[in-house]
């Protein structure tokens, strides 16, 4: 299992050996929405936002 | 249960409600079919066509009237539109084909002109009637409502918002210059209409107090406008349906006393047929409640001083689905058209009262 | 906002209200201040006389009217009593000096005779009221109430039940021989009244499915004798705080089917101004509930027949401060004035609605 | 939070979760992830793979689980299924590879025979499997539950039904010669699952008393399979988000005493670890209650005798969460195992407590 | 169900509890009956003395303890007081005699010296406690609770805003010089004990949005002895029995960037067993709600950057009864005596939940 | 009937004629509860606050 770093919160994120380019995860520490954007070395980036109406 | 006839004979005016099936157009059905001087002919939807009102709204069941489909407006004098954001702004040409006066509850129509309205939305497609229209509110613009014949309704949240600080502003107690103006609203789930998602379900929903607008609220546009103040604003949803309760924490710059305060609350409403000053007395009912006003167009105001840091705590509370939409719209309607305004809004409230 | 002036000139009957600082009282309030015909001239309260009526009644802050004490009742054409069991019968001379005309909402007058009060109650003070009383229940009773000069006002859970049975008596379907009849009633928290204790509060009452009637509950007495019916009566406590449900599940002698059901219920209410039959139908809302009619006076009612054990369940829904108290006494009071039935009890309710 | 570590050493079994982002899923994990001999190695979503459980279920945060799909399961010596019904009985074979021992808490397995299950239900996919299913819970089937690879959770009715009528049956007050048996249920709006629809929008389903399941509800089948009993079932939906309350109105064919009734349900619950009865006593809770139990696997059974009408009446409220679901569950897989009965169901419930 | 025996054999530390049919003794005697380390050997009342605990504790039924009169008290390790302010002031001597260790829940102790006390309470009857109790938080307070004999546990809703605000402070982005910082706080009803009067009767306490400390609440003592801030708080009651939800809207002097705030939460906050960071993310839960932590002694902490108004908006959540109140009590008490911080609080809450 | 101005909010309060000195009634504007100080003329002042607990 490898880490990279989330871009929202700086905390780790454990990253399963599978993951490929194109895969969401959240982020365990915000919650955040991660894109996996490149795998060796793994990169993460926020997930494109869907316009979610979460309430309103 | 013998049928009301939705048109009666005697009125002066035919009405007819774009999202009749939706939250704000129940209501308007409601408050326009008990209105002495409306009838309403035209109740549209695209989901519910030929059903009866009341197989959607179970307090209608009484109401001889079927939902048609809104591609098929019929000639009116007054089309109230309760349809979501960019409905309205598409549809405004055919809606004043159909009707000599137009009230929509959007956001289409609210801000005052295309820069601010695509700082906050996403671009308007009749830019064109944002200066012709009417902000809804008669306690800040009765002036203007009189013979208009396009009205935008107000935010809910915003409606509360300014009904809390408008007396200050007048007053000048309240101005750009003066400090942070911060704006707390706890809401019911009403205010999200019919149609919600997972947020929205009984056992996620019931029992919170959940921040679903920490910032960037888009009512801020309507009270920047209005009443120009930056506001930081914050909505919280509570436990219950119906209700908007708007806490203001404001920070004047010079000294005020009590006896201001009541000044500028007195003489801002004390003639307005629809508000309430709620500071302080005795009782289990001191402050402005949301539950007081539920079914209602009444807004309850008050305030208290917070004498050790110089703060103002100011009390707002509407029911959402009557002064902060359906309510403000039949009131809006009433004074452009020259009736009692309080024609149709009769209704008291009710005590004791859950969470309606 | 301004305020309303609580004696109308062109009202044809001054009213006064008797326990006006409770549940039912307030609602009294609210209805005769608002009714065309009535003019309210006194509220009577032990505990808040001399404060306003807003002060109790927060929903009623515009009406200008303050409570006196019942010692010193005013004369009136009609005088409410809403207080407490074992009042009215003390009081009843002093009440019919004081009026013409007295509706009173508690049990003192809702049986037909001494014995079977005393079987159910404790001793009554004046037993030789009873029979010239009449139940106010229109449904059940209309044609003895035009002119009555004592109405008695059914109670809330036994007007939710005989409205929901009534009909198949009349019909025949069920009568003294049939089977077991079982009522299952769940109410909100006002059935309590204001006073509430330890099981009342909030933290306590929140969220309850509690049997707080689980046998030989009061209400089986007027079932009884207006039914001819013994049925096997349980009510529970859900988390409402207005509303009576009652669930009556009945085994009919012989075969039914739906269309005796419907017959016997289309001919029981068609006509009647507050009844609604919900039956099926598509929808959210398709059997009677009571946030359904919440704050009205309408009683929904509907049924549904369970093929394989030869059952029918009877649903009724109402609004025990209104169908299931001051709605029906105020419907009642029109009957024996002859005035229009409907009058002051138009409000339609309200969707959404929460818990109200 | 310092994260929980899943899958801790010591445990004894692992477990494995299909349908992990539902309501009784998220509550199986809750209890596995606390459990002193499970430890979870697999949740299973297909709309949330790869997401951190909290992100679905916010008190699960500190959990250290990914969602996977359920086309991939993992190796586990025990596999909780908590899918909708039809799910398990095409997978059942698939889940018998993954793992010794198959507790599902959907309706596939739960009747005795073929022939019943498809005069409820609608063909079933793998017959061969329901003999060889145990009934879950243990009050009725503890016997036959050690050493048990197939489980079949019970419905949370019907788990309230049979707790409350089952030591009548026991004593031979109650059989299928005696009169009718009413059951009236009142439960809370996690009944639903998950998924909700527009009746289960906060704004419509909040306040309810709602006739959800009139007649023909399905856990019918269950009680006449495993009591004997034609019971008369009617389903209410109230404002609560957990619980189960069953009111059973039975008619014994001779006289019964109070004492009788104590007997019968002392004998058949007190030795159960979670069974309490509550019947009468003083204070604000002598009845049943869902709010009681919330939370917890308790089950309450109360009683009153109406000997006017030689009625029994019969109180039974669980959290159909846990003793209705997710907690029958796991107390079943501890018989199975050999393990301690209550290990990882030892929560007390809480008070004061809402309407969690 | 088999009875708890009250004091296990291999309990490390006996424990009493005075107030022990309070909301808060309640909360206490469900966490120490269930604590590895602790036998409770003495609940008090003076209302219920002789009472099984279970007789006002539904939740308690199975525990195999009685009240006694708090004028008799027995020797134990730990005495936990949970009685309204003024009480153990009183008694301190007392409890010092019972005990080697006192943690008391009121607000007698909380404040570092009498001039505060005096302030903001009425004079205190034992100020020579005051400088040696320790305020119970531990987030805040953590080093000087091991060894403590005198614990003082906070208030619910300073608590809240204490665990919302402290990184902010500790990083320096927010201090005495800093701007306004509003602290508008919403609370559910258990917060007013169990002795409720009218405005917490359930018909009058559901459904509100009430301010019921709009100015001068006396927790702002805690926040300014222990943050060293002046803040403006008003507190609401809003509909739900458990928990306190605090928002903070704070306006730091200088640009602050989201990985500043991340930085500050994260270092406060990432090694405490009880706190969650909650900000943004996906799915139904986003900021701290009270329901997610309902039960548990859990606190989450969320914050989100205004970039508009240069306001950061602070959101804090905890359950009163046990973050604010019992489970810091407890929490605390582990501490002082060099226990497992989390025993006896590893309960994990519930979802779906209502509103417990 | 007479009026006398609140002190808490400026607004008239009616005062009926048999009114008495201690009485207290409740300002229909603020809802302030006023003490009868004096009755001809008639002067209001604030009622002594009950320690009245509310709602906490
Ligand atoms: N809820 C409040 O508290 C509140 C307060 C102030 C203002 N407002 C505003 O009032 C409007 C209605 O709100 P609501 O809460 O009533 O929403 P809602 O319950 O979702 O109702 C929306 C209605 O619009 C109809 N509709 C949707 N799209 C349409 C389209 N493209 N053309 C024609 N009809 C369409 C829907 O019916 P069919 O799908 O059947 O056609 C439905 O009747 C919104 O603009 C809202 O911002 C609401
Ligand atoms: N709540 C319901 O759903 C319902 C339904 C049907 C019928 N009812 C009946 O209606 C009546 C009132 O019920 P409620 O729920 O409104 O009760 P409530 O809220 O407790 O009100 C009782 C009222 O009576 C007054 N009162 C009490 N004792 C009195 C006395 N000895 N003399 C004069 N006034 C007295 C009280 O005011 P002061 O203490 O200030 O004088 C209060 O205004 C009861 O008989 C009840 O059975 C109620
Ligand atoms: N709720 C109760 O009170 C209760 C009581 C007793 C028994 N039960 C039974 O327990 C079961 C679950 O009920 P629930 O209330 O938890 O329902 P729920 O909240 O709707 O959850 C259903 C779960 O199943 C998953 N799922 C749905 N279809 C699937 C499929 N074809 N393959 C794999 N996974 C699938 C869903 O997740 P994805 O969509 O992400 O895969 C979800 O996790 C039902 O059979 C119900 O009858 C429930
Ligand atoms: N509720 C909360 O959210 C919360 C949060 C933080 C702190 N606290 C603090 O915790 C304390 C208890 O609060 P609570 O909400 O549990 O209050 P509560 O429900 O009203 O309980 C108070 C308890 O104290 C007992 N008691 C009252 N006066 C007493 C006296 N003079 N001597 C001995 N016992 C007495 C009462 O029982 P008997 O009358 O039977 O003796 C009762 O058990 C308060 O100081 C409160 O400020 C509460
Ligand atoms: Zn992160
Ligand atoms: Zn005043």
């Amino acid at each position: 299992m490898t880490q990279a770093e989330c871009v929202e919160c700086g905390a780790d994120v454990d990253l399963y050996d599978d993951l490929e380019v194109g895969e969401i995860i959240d982020c365990g520490t915000c919650g955040a929405e991660l894109e996996v954007i490149d795998v060796s070395p793994p990169v993460l980036d926020r997930a494109p936002e869907l316009e979610e109406d979460w309430g309103e | 249960m013998s049928d009301d006839d939705a048109s009666s004979n005697d009125a002066t005016y035919t009405a007819g409600v774009i999202g009749g099936t939706g939250f704000a157009g129940g209501e308007l059905l409601r408050l326009l079919a008990g209105h002495p001087e409306f009838s309403v002919v035209q109740a549209t939807s695209r989901s519910a066509a030929n059903k009866t009102v009341g197989s959607i709204h179970p307090n209608l069941r009484s109401l001889d009237l079927r939902f048609t489909e809104p591609s098929d407006l019929e000639s009116v004098d007054v089309l109230f539109a309760a349809t979501p954001h960019g409905v309205s702004m598409e549809q405004i040409d055919a809606y004043f084909e159909a009707a000599d006066t137009v009230v929509d509850l959007s956001a289409d129509f609210r801000l005052p002109n295309a820069e601010l309205y695509d700082e906050w939305y996403e671009g308007h497609d009749a830019p064109e009637y944002l200066e012709r229209a009417e902000y809804a509110l008669p306690e800040l613009n009765r002036e203007n409502l009189a013979g208009a014949d396009l009205i935008a309704g107000g935010g809910c949240n915003a409606t509360a918002t300014i009904l809390g600080l408008k007396p200050l502003v007048d007053e000048g107690i309240l101005g750009p210059e003066t400090g942070e103006v911060v704006v707390d609203v706890k809401v019911g789930s009403s205010e999200g209409g019919a149609g919600g998602g997972a947020a929205s379900s009984h056992p996620e929903r019931s029992g919170v107090v959940r921040p679903y607008a920490p910032i960037s609220h888009r009512h801020e546009a309507e009270i920047g406008a209005y009443l120009g103040l930056d506001v930081s604003f914050t909505v919280h949803a509570v436990d219950m349906v119906r209700g908007a309760s708007a806490t203001c924490h404001v920070f004047p710059d010079g000294p005020v006393s009590k006896g201001d305060l009541w000044g500028a609350y007195r003489s801002a409403y004390e003639d307005e047929p629809f508000m309430r000053l709620v500071s302080g007395g005795s009782g289990v009912y001191r402050y402005p409640e949301p539950k007081a006003v539920a079914g209602t167009n009444a807004g309850e105001v008050g305030f208290e001083l917070d004498a050790s840091n110089k703060r103002v705590v100011v009390f707002s509370a509407i029911d959402n689905m009557m002064k902060g939409s359906a309510g403000q719209a039949v009131h809006a309607a009433n004074i452009a058209l020259g009736l009692e305004e309080t024609a149709g809004l009769e209704f008291q409230g009710l005590h004791p009262v859950g969470s309606p």
